[in-house]
């Protein structure tokens, strides 16, 4: 069955094909057709994939050599184990979702660019199944620099606004920051093991010195960096909300920024060799965490918010790796690809019931106008903020253990950063579904629940959010119920092998369990109340809050940090290095030549007399140069002597 | 010696059919016919035919390589004739007395191109200079000719004075003429004896060495060339500025090759900066010159500057070398001028779109500018890496090279000025009537230039057999 | 007589003939000067010649040596004639075209 | 007999095209020879081992008329066969005034291209060499831009100094030989001394420096590229600055390793200054020509600093890079030019929203743009992920530094599209229409190229595999 | 001090002199009539170094007729009168030094000239310089030249017409 694994990638990229280049001829529905069909094709040659594994195991698939020199063998081959065919499933699945919302949410578009949307979209997760199934860093490469192209290409969709174009390409150099260091990661492991493939890098890592680890594990978490939006990459993401939402869904929340953790995931055993990255990596997450979280509270745009969500949740997961609870990173992945997914396509609906009215502030009371979208979008927030039993809780709870086991301050912020997001998270519920409405008349007239391709895949997603912790049940619950972990254990077994077990004791756990829920559930009643009856406030902020809806800035320092300068470099380099210094010392040569001979030809005077001169004082110069070692030496001595 | 007689005697016969003939564009013709005899005369004695045996006591001596180049000489003369021949006929009101005095030049060369006694040599300069000062002043009406005419006149006397200082010097220390028999005397220096040449022997042949310098127009006894290769009527612009120079070329280089044994190192200092401030004056003055006919002058120089490398290297490659620059150059610049001679204006612009009007003209110039500057596939490129290459394989003096090929760098733009006019530049060049059979001259010319640029064993084979 | 003294002798007058070439102005007796270069060299040929003839008559009284000497100031008299001729020529020439004979008016080629 | 007969057949076509004055036979020749010699490269490519041509030509200097094409031979051929029948196809359209001359000039330039890449033997390569720059002055200078004769100048003498080093460095190591002689295996065994070798080093360096060209002896070639006509920048920044870099692997290499060795780290150094020195002023640019060409440069720079690594991995890089930065930047060429043919500007800030004219345009300029940041899946990819390889294992902190520019690739880049294909349309590119379909044509055959040569570069490796490990057989 | 030694000193001083006076007169026919003094005085050694033939030819075609062309030139010229411009000062001192400083090595090489010590030139005897002699070398060993001395002359003769014809 395993065999079959090409199959997957292969029915988007036909997707993709058939769709860029039918665009203009083939009918949208066609299209949707197509574009969703694919993935849904993938989807279920996924799933059989999956069982296939979970029968038989690892495979590893070669297609053909992509790179055969002496010393250096790079095969195209797909890996299939347990870490990638949870992530094939997610993509496929949650893809198909977002293809089949799609296909209602895009349908304004005119069909040359619908065709384009769907093609992309095919392209995209076709890079993103290159990028789990690769067996090694080059072929994860190929979909991690693919899933970053396909971002570029479908934040600037609507290629028109210059501002999506900017923000598209923000995202994509931002991107690509993190790719230097991810290849600079892959060379040095090239570098000292002559390979790139996982089973090969993994077996010899014990040939690596510690530096060595440490500073290819920093690489790689750079790479991560960029993909998966932490500090100090993070701001594309928020900017990429430019894109079509189903896009955000996708792409920004449910898939590509995962592919930072299923990275470090797939590296776990380097990680857990590198004690001093893997503490790296878990402040930057946290760090991120709570930075993101803050910033979320005083967002107006529906999307920003959820933007900036998504960060701080890929925070807890790095936290997780950070900690050493890979399966939980992997969890919150799997759960969070659900909720925010679900979130972010809820967004959409209301965007596409308020024709792309995207300020929380002009919006509100829309409970009764959209139910369906309503119900689905406070379970997703329910789900995010970790009130049991839905599925984030399950896994947020997963890592702040993990954490509270390792450091209790991470444990400590790490909450913090858990109950702003309840506050954040609410108040955007509170602001666009509770109340009465604060937009305009007309807005009012036309607002109506979006059509059935829209809310499927919401109920299916709001399903999914609240049953999908289930497969993590902790153990605290219930003996064995952890079923992902067990799935996932021949992943991590030479991590957790090595790696120093910290147990908590049981009732601790319970105490920590049960306080943090009371506490969400505390901040969650305060947001609704203080959010529910919002009515636009002219005033503006002050303090704290201006830092915030400015977002900390961080933005403006970069361009005065880092890109004004560089421009400025850029500017110099162009109008006065090379045209001064570079260029002017060829033109110099030039000029030098061209004085001289305007100065030399003076030396022909004309004058029968000056030319008899400089020949004789020219001979009486040869003879003193000839016999150099007679006249002069002759003259001085007679001189002195 | 069959050139030399032929020569003298095809002189005296172009003096009568002047005063014989009436119509003088038959000049041409029988100048034409003469030369050709001239090159079947040498090739004679070249292949060991001699038409009379005349002893002339070791005063005189033929050998291959001088012959050849006699060849070359003549040939030369040759396609100078075919080209611009018309042009001598409207160059003054003595056509046949110009045609007599070109003969009596070449017998100049051909005595320069044999000569074995410093007797020899100075007469074989003296003829030949003194038929140029009067071509270079044939234009008698024009006050630049005069001037040029008499500026040469001078000069070339004040240097053959030098000349004669030196051979004096020279014979007194030697007690001969002769110009392979340096006298090595042992003069104890500082206790030990090393042998060296006199004093009195060293000096002369270091004035003897400006003289010729003065001849090939190396800096900085080559003022004159600038102000009389202007001067002068083009058509014998380009006379002397071809056969004359390279003969003046061989026989520095024959007269030197005797003498290398008393040339001690200081030698190659001097000459290396003869060379130097050859290629410097002659290729950056060139850079600034409006007129193209005092540009090819000190292109002229800078080719001189070149041909010195010969010299340097004082060897057999380079002495082959130095034929094939004589060929080389003096094709081009032969070329070069007979198109020059056809223009209205000598200026640059003179040249401006000459292309459009004259694409065939334009083509062979632009070959022959390509050969001068040493593009390679042009017999200039061999030329130059001849001399080179000569410098190269004595293992000293690379820096030298390098300078030189950075001059060759700066000789580009001066030629290349030529081709911008001619093909890039907007313009309208006017040129006096050009016949068919002139065309097919020229572009004869530049298709020898350029197969001597593909196989250059055409020509050098040629030495061998 | 010691050849030194010769030597000193042609050679002042030579030096004394290219000053006179560097620092007149009259064409004609700039050429003057340079005929005076030329007969140094003569004496000096003669000189030499003769004191060649001197070293040789030690062992032959009968000796040639140094004749050839004597015939090249012959040659050169005869190459001088001509020049003069030719030089004449040339002067007079210009003189009919500008009615001047400084050095210092020849500067229309220049540069 | 295959190179002889790649050399043959350009040059005397290009000679025929002269003679045929002014008709559109003359195009349609070009086009016919270019094609026949890339069905000949083709075939070479398909022969297996070397192939060789030897004959006399001047056997009293030591040097004969010997081409030998070897895998890197096969490749370069191969790309200056597609590229000429692709630039001619590309601007099939475009009427030159006095076209005989200019297709003349170009098969001329392709004969010498073709020499410079199979001589083996010293004094022809030099010949090819200068023979590949003459005709492309006048191609320049005659139908060029506005201040094309400057420009050109400059052009030509700067790489006309350099050959002339080169000379200079040629004569010295024939004179060192031990038979006297230009052939390329007596060079390879000339055993120069260390400090000989360094001089050598230097006299070719410059001359090969020049020609790729890398910082800082880069100045004429943004000039040049903006003021050629278009077709020839294509040939320009295609293939002849391959010269520079065949020339290098392929002559100084092997003839100098220790002079090599000793002076790796400055170059090394030398050129990623230059990689991301290009690339900065790249991001300034504000015009499509001027932006390619130093984005060439940086590139240039890449491979250069690839070939004085010295390992294997690097060096596989350039050999694949060679050929895939050739295709990928005659893409980007006859993009540039059928957008100043269109609208008679080069300016990004008189462009914009050209997607929306000319869909199909953009869609190819992607692509070929993504090439040129190297994105995986597209040729370039493999190249510079070996090169980079090869750069690190050399220095780890260069090969970061040397990364940076990969950054300042996609800034550049992005901007490009951006700027012309995105956004609003503006005056200019109000009225825009689509390219023409000789150049949907030719533009789709070279993106297939592209993804071709991305998904599967398997076959150029093996190709130049020999060339490869010749040179390192003996280290 | 001989005889010949006074003369020889007598001759030099007047040879010296005279070209000097050559250069100083301002008058062009001063300074011709100076120069065949000079030629005189030369020619006077010549028959002290017992070259009687050159010593005649000297007078004959030198001072005789190349100073009386000269002469004739400048009468024609109507040159007689001091009015030469006079060269700027400064050229005129780096003409006298220049000449100078080329006086000034040659002697100082002939003064180290160790091997010119003992030489000496060999005067009022050796019969060299007598036409007898002098004929049968030149048209024995040196007929050659003297044959090709015609072409110089024919050249030079032709182009003294060429130039001096009026046209």
């Amino acid at each position: 069955m395993s065999k079959l694994v090409y199959l997957i990638p292969l029915f988007p990229l036909l997707g993709f094909l058939i769709n860029g280049l039918g665009r203009k001829s083939l009918s949208k529905s066609l299209i949707g057709i197509i574009g969703s069909g694919t993935i849904l094709a993938s989807f279920i040659v996924s799933l059989l994939v999956f069982f296939d594994v979970k029968a038989n195991g690892v495979s590893v698939i070669t297609l053909f050599n992509f790179i055969s020199i002496k010393g250096l063998i790079i095969p195209f081959a797909f890996q299939v184990d347990q870490l990638s065919v949870l992530f094939l499933l997610i993509i496929t699945g949650v893809g198909f979702l977002i293809h089949l919302y799609s296909t209602a949410y895009m349908h304004e578009e005119e069909p040359q660019h619908f065709g384009r949307y769907f093609a992309y979209l095919n392209l995209f997760v076709f890079s993103m199944l290159l990028l789990v199934l690769g067996a090694n860093y080059v072929i994860m490469f190929i979909g991690w620099e693919g899933v970053g192209l396909c971002s570029y290409l479908l934040i600037g969709f609507w290629f028109k606004n210059n501002n999506y174009n900017y923000a598209a390409k923000k995202a994509f150099v931002m991107n690509r920051i993190g790719d230097l260091g991810f290849l600079l990661a892959v060379f040095w492991l090239i570098f000292k093991l002559g390979t790139a493939t996982y089973s090969d890098v993994f077996s010899q890592v014990a040939q690596l010195s510690s530096f060595d680890i440490t500073a290819i594990t920093a690489l790689l978490f750079i790479g991560a960096m960029g993909k998966s939006a932490q500090i100090p990459l993070y701001t594309w993401l928020p900017d990429a909300m430019a894109g079509p939402t189903p896009v955000s869904a996708l792409i920004h929340a449910a898939t590509m920024v995962t592919a930072g953790i299923y990275m470090i995931a797939r590296s776990n055993i380097l990680y857990t060799m590198a004690p001093g990255t893997q503490s790296l990596v878990a402040m930057v997450g946290l760090a991120t965490a709570i930075f993101a979280a803050t910033i979320a509270i005083k967002q107006n745009d529906i999307k920003k918010v959820l933007a900036y969500s998504t960060v701080s949740q890929l925070g807890y997961m790095f936290l997780g790796l950070g900690v050493g609870a890979y399966t939980g990173a992997v969890f919150h992945v799997i759960t969070h690809a659900f909720f925010k997914a679900l979130l972010f396509l809820g967004a959409g609906s209301v965007i596409h019931a308020m024709h792309h009215e995207q300020d929380i502030r002009k919006m509100g009371g829309l409970k009764k106008y959209m139910p369906i979208t309503h119900i689905t979008f406070l379970l997703a927030c329910l789900a995010i903020a970790g009130i049991p039993p839905f599925s984030g809780f399950f896994s947020k709870d997963e890592i702040l253990m993990a954490a509270l086991a390792k450091n209790p301050i991470y444990y400590y912020l790490g909450l913090g950063g858990a109950l702003m997001t309840a506050f954040y998270m609410f108040r955007l519920y509170s602001l666009t579904f509770l109340g009465g409405f604060r937009g305009t008349n007309e807005q009012e007239h036309h607002l109506h629940e979006s059509p059935s391709a829209m809310t499927i895949p919401l109920i299916v997603l709001a399903i999914l959010s609240v049953i999908g912790g289930w497969v993590g049940i902790p153990e605290l619950f219930a003996k064995d119920a952890h079923s992902l972990e067990h799935f996932l254990a021949p992943i991590f077994a030479s991590s957790t092998a090595i790696a120093d077990k910290h147990h908590l004791e049981t009732s601790q756990e319970w105490m920590y369990l049960i306080g943090s829920t009371a506490l969400i559930v505390v901040v969650i009643i305060y947001a609704i109340n203080s959010y529910k009856k919002y009515q636009p406030i002219t005033e503006e902020s002050t303090g704290l809050g201006v830092i915030l809806e400015n977002k900390w800035y961080v933005d403006e320092l970069y361009d005065a940090v880092i890109v004004n300068p560089l421009n400025a470099v850029a500017g110099f380099f162009k109008n006065f290095v090379e045209k001064y210094v570079i260029d002017g010392a060829v033109n110099g040569v030039g000029r030098l030549v061209g004085y001289g001979s305007r100065q030399l030809r003076l030396l022909q005077s004309g004058q029968v007399g000056n030319y008899l001169l400089i020949m004789v004082l020219a001979i009486v110069v040869f003879v003193l140069v000839w016999f150099n070692d007679i006249t002069i030496v002759y003259y001085l001595n007679r001189l002195f002597n | 010696m069959n050139a030399i007689i032929v020569s003298a005697l095809l002189g005296v016969v172009m003096m009568f059919s002047g005063i014989l003939l009436k119509n003088k564009s038959t000049l041409k013709y029988i100048a034409i016919g003469g030369l050709l005899l001239l090159l079947i005369a040498n090739l004679f004695q070249t292949y060991g035919v001699y038409t009379v045996v005349v002893n002339s006591h070791e005063l005189l001596r033929f050998q291959k390589f001088g012959l050849f180049f006699n060849t070359i000489a003549i040939t030369a003369t040759l396609i100078y004739v075919i080209l611009s021949g018309k042009d001598i006929e409207n160059a003054g009101n003595y056509p046949a007395e110009y045609f007599a005095l070109i003969f009596f030049v070449l017998c100049g060369v051909s005595i320069l191109c044999g000569f074995n006694s410093l007797l020899m040599l100075f007469l074989g300069i003296e003829i030949l200079s003194i038929p140029l000062y009067i071509l270079t002043g044939s234009d008698k009406r024009n006050l630049k000719s005069n001037e040029a005419s008499l500026k040469y006149f001078l000069m070339g006397a004040f240097t053959a004075g030098i000349m004669l200082m030196g051979i004096a010097l020279i014979y007194g220390a030697t007690g001969s003429f002769g110009i392979s028999s340096p006298s090595i005397i042992s003069t104890p220096t500082g206790g030990t004896s090393v042998p060296r040449a006199s004093y009195l022997e060293i000096a002369g042949v270091l004035l003897l060495f400006v003289a010729m310098c003065f001849k090939v127009s190396a800096a900085p006894f080559h003022f004159w060339t600038p102000d009389v290769y202007d001067g002068a009527p083009s058509v014998f612009t380009s006379f002397m500025a071809t056969i004359v120079k390279v003969a003046g070329f061989f026989a520095f280089i024959r007269l030197l090759e005797g003498q290398s044994a008393i040339l001690g190192p200081t030698w190659k200092i001097l000459l290396s900066f003869v060379i130097i401030a050859t290629l410097l004056i002659g290729n950056i003055t060139a850079v600034f010159q409006q007129s193209v006919k005092r540009m090819l002058a000190y292109s002229s120089i800078a080719q001189a500057g070149f041909m010195l490398f010969a010299l340097y290297s004082a060897s057999d490659i380079a002495k082959e070398g130095i034929l094939l620059y004589a060929a080389a150059y003096s094709l081009a610049t032969i070329g070069i001028f007979a198109v020059l001679i056809k223009m209205k204006d000598y200026t640059l612009d003179g040249f401006n779109g000459l292309a459009k009007t004259e694409p065939v003209l334009a083509l062979t110039t632009t070959i022959c500018l390509l050969s001068l500057s040493g593009i390679p596939l042009t017999a200039g490129f061999f030329a130059k890496y001849y001399m080179l290459a000569s410098v190269v394989k004595t293992g000293t003096g690379l820096w030298l090279v390098i300078v030189a090929v950075l001059f060759a760098a700066v000789s580009v733009y001066y030629y290349f000025r030529v081709i911008q006019a001619m093909y890039f530049k907007e313009g309208v060049a006017e040129t006096t009537e050009i016949t068919a059979g002139f065309k097919a001259g020229l572009v004869f010319v530049a298709a020898l230039i350029v197969l001597i640029g593909v196989l250059p064993s055409v020509l050098l084979n040629y030495f061998y057999f | 007589m010691p050849i030194q003294y010769y030597i000193y002798l042609c050679l002042a007058l030579f030096s004394i003939g290219i000053i006179g070439a560097l620092t007149r102005r009259n064409v004609i007796i700039v050429f003057m000067c340079i005929e005076l270069m030329f007969n140094a060299v003569n004496l000096l040929l003669v000189a030499f010649s003769k004191m060649h003839l001197a070293a040789a008559s030690i062992s032959d009284k009968a000796s040639t040596v140094g004749s050839d000497g004597q015939l090249f100031v012959f040659f050169i008299m005869v190459v001088a004639a001509a020049e003069v001729s030719v030089g004449l020529a040339i002067i007079v020439m210009l003189f009919r075209n500008t009615h001047s004979v400084d050095i210092n008016f020849l500067n229309r080629l220049k540069n | 007999m295959i190179p002889l007969l790649l050399i043959l057949i350009p040059l005397l076509s290009g000679l025929a095209v002269f003679l045929l004055k002014d008709s559109p036979a003359s195009k349609a020749l070009a086009l016919a020879s270019s094609l026949a010699t890339l069905v000949l490269s083709l075939m070479a490519v398909f022969t297996k081992g070397a192939l060789t041509y030897d004959a006399a030509w001047l056997p009293g200097l030591g040097s004969r008329f010997s081409l030998l094409q070897d895998g890197m031979s096969k490749m370069l051929s191969l790309l200056t066969a597609i590229s000429f029948p692709v630039v001619f196809a590309a601007t099939y359209k475009n009427v030159y005034p006095k076209s005989s001359s200019f297709y003349g000039l170009m098969l001329l330039t392709q004969a010498g291209l073709l020499g410079v890449f199979l001589a083996s033997d010293a004094l022809l390569f030099y010949f090819f060499w200068e023979l590949a720059l003459i005709p492309v002055y006048f191609l320049c200078s005659i139908w060029g831009g506005e201040k094309r004769i400057a420009v050109t100048f400059k052009f030509f003498v700067y790489t006309f100094i350099g050959s002339l080093l080169m000379l200079v460095g040629l004569l010295y190591v024939y004179s060192q030989t031990a038979d006297h002689s230009f052939a390329m295996q007596s060079f390879y065994h000339a055993n120069l001394p260390a400090h000989a070798q360094n001089g050598v080093f230097a006299l070719f360096f410059i001359a090969f420096a020049i020609k790729m060209p890398i910082f800082p002896f880069h100045t004429w070639q943004p000039d040049a590229y903006e003021q050629s006509p278009t077709a020839v920048t294509m040939i320009l920044s295609g293939v002849m600055v391959k010269m520079g870099i065949f020339a290098v692997i392929h002559w100084l290499l092997p003839m100098v390793p220790q002079g090599f060795q000793a002076h790796s780290m400055f170059v090394v150094v030398l050129s990623v200054i230059g990689m991301i020195y290009a690339s900065l002023i790249a991001i300034r640019q504000d015009d499509i020509k001027r932006l390619i060409a130093y984005s060439s440069i940086a590139h240039i720079g890449l491979m250069c600093a690839a070939i004085f690594v010295q390992n294997q991995i690097g060096l596989e890089g350039v050999m694949i890079q060679m050929f895939n930065h050739g295709i990928n930047v005659i893409g980007l060429w006859i993009v540039a030019d059928v957008i100043e043919q269109q609208l008679g500007t080069r300016k990004f800030s008189e462009l914009g929203g050209l997607a929306q004219k000319a869909p199909v345009l953009a869609i190819l300029f992607v692509i070929m743009a993504l090439a040129n940041v190297a994105l995986p899946l597209t040729n370039a990819f493999v190249g510079e992920f070996l090169m980079f390889n090869g750069l690190f294992q050399f220095n780890g902190w260069i090969a970061t530094v040397a990364g940076i520019s990969i950054i300042l690739a996609a800034v550049y880049t992005l901007n490009m599209i951006q700027k012309i294909f995105f956004g609003n349309t503006v005056e200019k590119t109000e009225h825009a229409v689509e390219v023409s379909g000789n150049v949907q044509w030719v533009l789709g055959i070279l993106v297939l190229l592209v993804l071709v040569m991305g998904v599967y570069p398997q076959p150029m490796i093996d190709l130049t595999k020999d060339t490869v490990s010749a040179i390192f057989a003996n280290r | 001090m001989s005889t010949t030694e006074i003369l020889f000193f007598f001759l030099s001083a007047l040879a010296l002199f005279s070209a000097s006076m050559v250069l100083i007169s301002k008058n062009p026919v001063h300074s011709v009539l100076w120069l065949v003094v000079t030629f005189f005085a030369i020619s006077g050694h010549y028959i002290l170094l017992n070259a009687q033939f050159l010593a005649i030819v000297n007078i004959i075609v030198y001072a005789g007729a190349i100073m009386v062309l000269f002469l004739f030139v400048i009468m024609l010229m109507n040159l007689n009168q001091q009015n030469e411009p006079q060269k700027n000062l400064w050229m005129k001192l780096a003409g006298v030094i220049s000449g100078g400083c080329f006086l000034m090595v040659l002697v100082s090489l002939v003064r180290q000239s160790l091997d010119l010590k003992s030489k000496v030139a060999m005067t009022t005897s050796g019969d060299i310089g007598l036409i007898k002699n002098l004929g049968r070398v030149l048209f024995n060993d040196y007929v050659v030249p003297f044959e090709i001395t015609s072409v110089l002359f024919l050249s030079a003769m032709v182009g003294a017409i060429v130039m001096g014809k009026k046209d």
